[in-house]
């Protein structure tokens, strides 16, 4: 039991981590540029764990962070990766596809403590726009969500799983499918939605003040997120993975499908993306609810 | 001035709305179908037997309805009352009517005595002849006046005297109406024996409280009187 | 012991004044309790009926059943209450003189089964209420007696103008006859009858279209006077009216209509209310709108309703009593009615009087309002006639709206002056709001007798 | 007159009533009125307790002007007045509401109401009747008016009381009236769908509005409404479920707003600041208190590990189980935007700069502010560990009301068929990995240095001068009124509607008014006018 939660996480870690260097590498190539090695990310992240002096601005500082790695790599936990629900299932047993969504907001509210707790107004500034952003996200995604559990009678995301194993929901549910995959771009922090951190051309998002280790735990944290809402994804519209190889496809797959989208797509303003958000892939969604 | 000034919109909307109310309640009135009562009749029968009265009116004003009169006194009371109070304060009143001519307050000297021993004589006999406690009283009243004519303010009426008339006639109307009822009668009920049809003692307590309504009307009256003929000074003097 | 004593009394003393003219508070003190006396007394003893002239075609009778004496204690205990609540004040003799008719007034135009004998006695009640009005002796107050007068002379007009009629019609003038013989006179005659009397008594009762006089006068009245206008005068006309009405046996359409009007009267008054800067004129449209409550509760000739109005009815008085008397200390010390004097004042037993004196109007439990209105309401329910329930709680509303707006003007307005109630005052409005919540908690024994006095209304004089 | 009856439901609310008092009794309180006070409670007892309508009137009634006099110490007219107004409406639709029962069923007890002979148009009119007494208590729209004034302006202590408590008789009244007396098979089901989204389009609009304060008890105030709004909502599934949901809800929601209400007094108090605006910063000075506070939001935000998150789980089953999708991705949207006013209130008091220079000098916390604080965070850490906990008592009340039992599978867990969590195990998970991380977190070696001041921070380069205001609570959630949908929302208010109905009755009244004034004369022309009119109508 726990090997498997440890095997989790490490997966979760590396595959997030992979992912992240390929995304970088994909944008380079997009851009014409050659991007830093696979393992670059890696590498970013023990630097970061060892570097010398941080500022901490007192406990909640301190504290912030780590809360919303523990929410990260709840949801990861939470979230079985196979779909014959043997090995690496986790404690999937022990909640459901509520508890995991609600997992999955509990990273940005320890993170919005830490942030808010240095009184940087940049900081905070970064926090409104991520939160203002998820109510833009999670109107689709719920909607999508909600639907599929109706259609399975379940909010199980095993008997989900299972019940795939002849038609893929990604097929059963397209416009389902659709509305939570403009949603999971969000997620996922990548362009069109990714104003919040803004890490280019605007001083400030909620990593305003983050330095060393905390930002090594902030970059971990969302490797395994990313890892953790594609797994999510792949489990609840790609019938979930047979085997390991099985995983890193369907991850893979639906992996590079969001970073073409985001390289495709300039950014949305906040404002533009919730009011997107609610209009496009809700309306999509409420269409694809009705048909359950 | 215009006619349309003096004759306003209101005014023709209000002569229009009297006609055509009144013509509508003729209209009703006049359409019924009436039947005579025998009311009359059977009054005049219980008349004889039960007051002695010559004077059926009297029997019915103090006798078969005396507690109506009892309530006519009252509001005679009330009003002069009311009237007292609106003129009590108000100072305006300045001119008198006064005669000084010294016929007029010889002559009403004279007067004085007869029309008040009048006024009681149509009081004593309201029971036997047309006339009675109201109408005597407002004679005696009227005696009153003529003094008030004639001497103006130097005639000085005695007021503690006139309030204690004012005071026991009427609380003696009461306590009659409550010695009956005490005497195992009805209230104003006939305690009395009724006498011989036509003598002056007779019909039992009708006369006492006719004598009673009497007095007390003669008492308001000439306070009535006072009250609109002299100014507050000469009445207080 | 006779029932005339209820009248002949207080005119007795109003009659011997001269005797004791300092004296005449206590006097009247003295009167009200032999009169609480002698109800004590009939209690017992009910109904009766007392001849006068038994021999007679024109013999008037009074009668004391249940209902009269209801509206007989109510209204000794609220004279009694005047009288006792007034003994410091002197050089008010003229008020006293005044009272004490007026009383007799009251109690004939109940005790009285008689038309005529009604006329008298609601001529002695009206025209001390105009000299009641005028004793401010301003030209306010003047004015006020005057236009008091005048609608009264119509009112009064009218009222014999139907007596004549039925008089004419039937040579008898006692309720009972007049009842067995009613229904046999000329269709037109009995209708131009009703009319009149609906005319008389309806100026009277202040209801709509007949009651625009009202506010004016209780403006001008003294505000210790316009409780009794309020509690006792307004209460007695309505008795009559009505005590007439279910003797003559009137039909159905007719009782509706007097709904109806008793509905808008409601209504329109509550309305005025809610924007009027004066709170004695508030205090007057509140009656109204009471009065208007009443008329349409009586005229529904069903028992629950009728006791639930009696019981409003003494609710409405106790709870006026109290609103106008501890209006007339604010009065006393702000020297005006306006709503800014009403917020202006400073007194936690005053406030709390008000509060349960406008509680208790608006039927809020648990005082003795509720109960009232809950009867009348559950009346209605039984009757089917669930629109005058809901017309009944829309107004109510808005006649909250505006008793609330005064409690908050006098809870968040900057005070200028502080009250000190003397403690006779004190005790007597704490004892009428004890009274309230008493009556709100334990409302049975007077529900029950409310019934029976119910029934003998509904009922009518009936001809023996 | 009084009949009063022991009720498993009534018991659930008298007692949370009986430990929000008791708690509520530490607090110090300028304007404390011991009659008042206790008339409330008692007015509480009886509403919980009654075993007929009109008891339950007399409760409801005696609450609603208790509490307008405890309001009446501090809050202005305006707001006195929409209080009154609505709260008096309210009542008086309930009497209208038992009157028709009355009528209809003859009898005012509850167990002898029997409604099946009554038409179903009547029984319509009952329920809409009766809503809309609930309707007002618990803050649906548009009959919020007076709800977020109110909460506002009554004392800090009164505040707590009228969230946590007095809003929860509405949902008292409901599922007694609606589950045990009318009973779910003679309602309308297009009613029940109405309320249903009035309940959550309630908590939307309520939950923007919320969003948009700048007042942390304004803030708290719509907070109430939409959680409220969600009660409703999930109260008119009419299932076992979901009662259980709105049950659970309610316990949650009476110890959040208790806690939160109370943790925001004991900021009034020693600040004497209620607006984000002059607040911030305060998380070093009352550390403790924002503890608090974050269990408070965190459980208001429905957040797993806290007992937020049950209720909001049960809610979102009962749903599910109904296939009320719609239904619930407009709870789910609500429930995702109260993130951000939950972030709002503990940025804007504690996080941020301080904006007020003085906030050195506030004094400390006295402890007795930590009572009722305390035991609602004890009451949330609990119900998030071992969430079914409370189970067995809600399915003693579905029993009392004629509903099947939950079923009950042991503390740690909660849910039903449909899905289930183990809040042990949540609970235990986040622990460990919170632990675990904190212990690696504090190995590492390598050392932290501490700002100079609270200026030192990334400044685009600069160092930011000392009266520039750094705080963003007073402008957080600025940039939702840019989006379309939502600045519709914020845009629209009640207030011009019941304006408007405020006016109509103004100019009546001003109307009536002066037909009052009439002169003797035109008196007497209205009388023979009117008389002749009858006399035309009754001769013709």
């Amino acid at each position: 039991m726990f090997i498997d939660l440890l095997i989790m996480l490490v997966m979760a870690y590396g595959f997030g981590f992979l992912y992240y260097g390929l995304y970088r590498n994909i944008s380079a190539r997009v851009h014409g540029r050659f991007g830093p090695s696979l393992a670059q990310s890696f590498y970013d992240s023990i630097k970061l764990f060892t570097k010398d002096t941080s500022t901490d601005f007192g406990w909640m500082f301190f504290a912030g962070p780590i809360i919303m790695a523990s929410g990260a790599i709840l949801t990861v936990l939470f979230i079985p990766y196979f779909n014959h629900g043997e090995r690496l299932v986790g404690l999937s047993p022990y909640g459901n596809l509520i508890v995991v969504l609600y997992f999955m907001v509990l990273g940005p509210l320890g993170n919005a403590l830490g942030v808010g707790s240095h009184g940087n107004p940049f900081g905070a500034m970064g926090i409104t726009r991520g939160l203002t952003r998820l109510l833009g996200l999670e109107m689709p995604f719920y909607i999508a969500v909600v639907g599929l559990m109706i259609a399975n009678e379940s909010a199980d995301i095993g008997t989900i799983m299972a019940n795939q194993a002849e038609t893929y929901n990604i097929i059963a549910h397209p416009l389902l499918f659709i509305a939570a995959f403009i949603s999971f771009l969000g997620f996922l922090g990548k362009s069109p939605f990714d104003v919040v951190g803004a890490p280019q051309e605007v001083y400030s998002g909620p990593a305003v003040e983050f330095g060393g280790k905390f930002l090594a735990l902030a970059l971990s944290q969302s490797a395994i997120f990313s890892f953790a809402k594609l797994l999510l994804m792949v489990d609840l519209f790609l019938g979930g993975a047979d085997s390991l190889w099985d995983l890193i496809l369907k991850t893979f797959v639906l992996f590079v499908a969001s970073v073409f989208v985001g390289n495709v797509y300039g950014r949305f303003t906040t404002a533009q993306s919730v009011d997107f958000l609610l209009k496009v892939p809700t309306v999509i969604a409420i269409v694809g609810l009705l048909f359950v | 001035m215009s006619l349309k000034k003096t004759v306003g919109l209101k005014t023709i909307l209000t002569a229009l709305l009297i006609s055509f109310m009144s013509m509508l309640l003729l209209g009703v009135i006049m359409n019924a179908a009436y039947t005579h009562t025998s009311l009359g009749y059977d009054l005049l029968k219980i008349n004889t037997i039960s007051t002695q009265s010559a004077n059926a009116v009297t029997s019915v004003v103090t006798y078969f309805r005396g507690l109506d009169t009892l309530g006519e006194v009252t509001i005679l009371f009330l009003s002069i009352f009311g009237i007292g109070i609106g003129i009590e304060r108000s100072d305006r009143m300045k001119t008198i009517l006064g005669y000084d001519s010294t016929l007029l307050k010889i002559g009403t000297k004279v007067l004085f005595p007869l029309i008040v021993l009048f006024g009681l004589y149509i009081i004593a006999h309201g029971h036997l002849s047309p006339g009675g406690g109201f109408q005597g009283g407002v004679i005696i009243a009227s005696g009153f006046l003529l003094m008030f004519l004639a001497y103006g303010d130097s005639y000085d009426l005695d007021h503690k005297v006139l309030s204690l008339f004012e005071a026991l006639s009427g609380a003696g109307f009461i306590l009659v109406g409550i010695l009956a009822a005490l005497a195992g009668g009805a209230f104003l009920g006939n305690m009395l024996p009724l006498g011989v049809l036509g003598k002056l003692f007779s019909s039992g307590i009708l006369p006492i409280i006719y004598i009673f309504v009497g007095l007390k009307v003669a008492a308001e009256i000439t306070v009535l009187v006072e009250y609109f003929i002299r100014t507050q000074d000469a009445r207080d003097a | 012991m006779s029932l005339v004593y209820f009248i002949a009394i207080p005119i007795l003393a109003s009659f011997l004044t001269p005797f004791y003219k300092n004296y005449l508070r206590f006097v009247s003190v003295l009167v009200n309790i032999l009169l609480a006396g002698f109800a004590a007394f009939f209690y017992s003893r009910l109904p009766l009926n007392e001849f006068i002239s038994l021999d007679s075609p024109l013999s008037i009778i009074f009668i004391l059943d249940y209902v009269s004496f209801f509206f007989v204690s109510l209204f000794i205990g609220v004279m009694l209450f005047f009288s006792l609540y007034s003994i410091k004040e002197k050089n008010n003799t003229a008020v006293f003189v005044v009272t004490n008719i007026f009383t007799s007034g009251a109690l004939g135009l109940i005790l009285s089964a008689d038309i005529f004998n009604i006329y008298i006695f609601f001529e002695i009640a009206s025209i001390s209420a105009y000299i009641l009005t005028g004793l401010n002796r301003d030209k306010v107050a003047y004015s006020g007696a005057i236009k008091y007068m005048i609608v009264g002379a119509v009112a009064s007009i009218f009222l014999l103008l139907g007596i004549m009629l039925m008089y004419l019609n039937l040579g008898y003038l006692t309720l009972s006859s007049i009842g067995a013989g009613f229904h046999t006179m000329d269709k037109g005659i009995q209708y131009l009858v009703l009319l009149s009397l609906f005319i008389g008594f309806g100026i009277k009762t202040e209801i709509l279209p007949l009651n625009f006089w009202v506010a004016d006068i209780y403006q001008a009245t003294p505000t210790k006077i316009a409780a009794l206008f309020s509690a006792v005068l307004s209460k007695a006309y309505l008795f009559v009216f009505f005590h007439i009405l279910y003797t003559l046996k009137v039909d159905a359409p007719a009782l509706l209509f007097l709904t109806a009007i008793g509905l808008l009267s409601f209504a329109v008054a509550e309305l005025s209310a809610l924007r009027s800067k004066d709170v004695k004129r508030i205090f007057a449209y509140s009656t109204l709108g009471q009065l208007g409550v009443l008329f349409l509760a009586l005229s529904s000739a069903n028992v629950v309703v009728v006791s639930g109005a009696l019981f409003l009815i003494l609710v409405h008085s106790i709870s006026k009593l109290m609103l106008f008397f501890s209006l007339d200390l604010v009065e006393k010390k702000m020297h005006s009615t306006r709503v800014e004097a009403f917020a202006g004042f400073r007194s936690a037993f005053l406030f709390t009087i008000f509060a349960i004196g406008f509680l208790s109007l608006l039927g809020i439990p648990p005082f003795a309002g509720f109960i009232a209105k809950l009867t009348i309401l559950k009346g209605f329910a039984s009757m089917g006639a669930y629109g005058i329930v809901g017309a009944i709680l829309a107004i109510s509303l808005v006649e909250a709206t505006y008793f609330f707006r005064l409690l908050s003007a006098n809870q968040r307005s900057k005070k200028t002056a502080e009250i000190k109630v003397p403690l006779l005052q004190k005790i007597m409005l704490s004892l009428l709001a004890l009274a309230i919540l008493y009556l709100g908690l334990f409302p049975q024994g007077l529900l029950d007798f409310c019934t029976d006095a119910a029934q003998t209304l509904i009922q009518g004089v009936i001809h023996v | 007159m009084f009949n009063f009856e022991i009720t498993a439901l009534g018991n659930m609310f008298f007692g949370l009533t009986v430990l929000v008092f008791v708690s509520l009794f530490f607090v110090p309180n300028k304007h404390r009125s011991v009659t008042l006070y206790s008339l409330l409670f008692a007015s509480l007892a009886c509403i919980f307790y009654a075993s007929d309508l009109i008891t339950l009137f007399i409760g409801w009634e005696i609450m609603g002007w208790s509490s307008y006099f405890l309001i009446a110490k501090t809050a202005d007219k305006q707001t006195l007045q929409k209080y009154i107004v609505f709260n008096i409406g309210g009542a008086f639709t309930l009497l209208g509401a038992i009157i028709l029962i009355y009528g209809a069923c003859g009898s005012f007890v509850y167990s002898e109401l029997d409604f099946s002979a009554v038409p179903s148009g009547q029984v319509t009119a009952i329920t809409i009747l009766l809503l809309l007494t609930l309707f007002v208590k618990s803050g649906i729209m548009p009959f919020h008016y007076w709800v977020v004034d109110s909460y506002s302006q009554s004392n800090d202590l009164f505040s707590a009381v009228l969230s946590a408590i007095i809003s929860k008789t509405g949902v008292f009244a409901f599922i007694l009236i609606f589950f045990q007396i009318i009973t779910v098979q003679y309602l309308q089901t297009p009613i029940l769908e109405v309320v249903a989204w009035l309940g959550v389009l309630t908590s939307i609009i309520a939950t923007f509005k919320a969003i948009n304060e700048d007042e942390a008890k304004r803030l708290l105030a719509y907070s109430s409404i939409a959680q409220v709004g969600y009660i409703v909502t999930i109260l008119s599934i009419m299932g076992s479920l979901s009662l259980e949901a709105a049950l659970y809800h309610t316990v949650i929601h009476t110890f959040v707003k208790l806690l939160l209400f109370i943790n925001v007094a004991a900021i009034i108090y020693v600040s004497k600041q209620h607006r984000f605006s002059t607040l911030g910063g305060l998380l070093y000075k009352y550390p403790l208190n924002f503890i608090l506070l974050v269990v408070g939001i965190i459980s208001l935000a429905g957040m797993p590990p806290l007992g937020g998150f049950s209720s909001k789980f049960l809610i979102y089953t009962a749903l599910l189980e109904e296939h009320k999708g719609l239904l619930l991705a407009a709870v789910l949207f609500s429930s995702a935007s109260a993130f951000l006013y939950c972030y709002k209130l503990v940025y804007g008091i504690y996080l941020g700069q301080p904006t007020n220079p003085k906030t050195e000098a506030y004094p400390r916390i006295p402890l007795r502010f930590y009572v009722p604080q305390i035991l609602g965070a004890v009451i949330l850490i609990t119900l998030g560990t071992i969430p079914g906990v409370i189970v067995p008592m809600f399915n003693g009340i579905l029993g009392s009301v004629g509903f099947e039992p939950v079923l009950y599978r042991g503390v740690f867990v909660l849910g039903s068929d449909f899905a289930s969590f183990n809040g042990g195990v949540v609970i235990g998970a986040f622990g460990l990995i919170f632990v675990l991380i904190l212990l690696f977190f504090v190995r590492l070696k390598n050392r932290s240095v501490k700002p100079k001041d609270r200026l030192d921070i990334s400044y685009c380069g600069e160092v930011p001068r000392a009266d520039v205001n750094l705080h963003y609570g007073y402008g957080m959630g600025r940039e939702l009124s840019r989006i379309g949908l939502i600045k519709m929302i914020l845009s629209r208010s009640s207030h011009a509607l019941w304006q408007r109905v405020s006016t109509l009755f103004g100019d009546l009244s001003g109307i009536t008014q002066k037909l009052y004034t009439l002169s003797a004369q035109n008196m007497g022309l209205v009388i023979f006018a009117f008389f002749t009119i009858l006399l035309y109508m009754g001769v013709k």
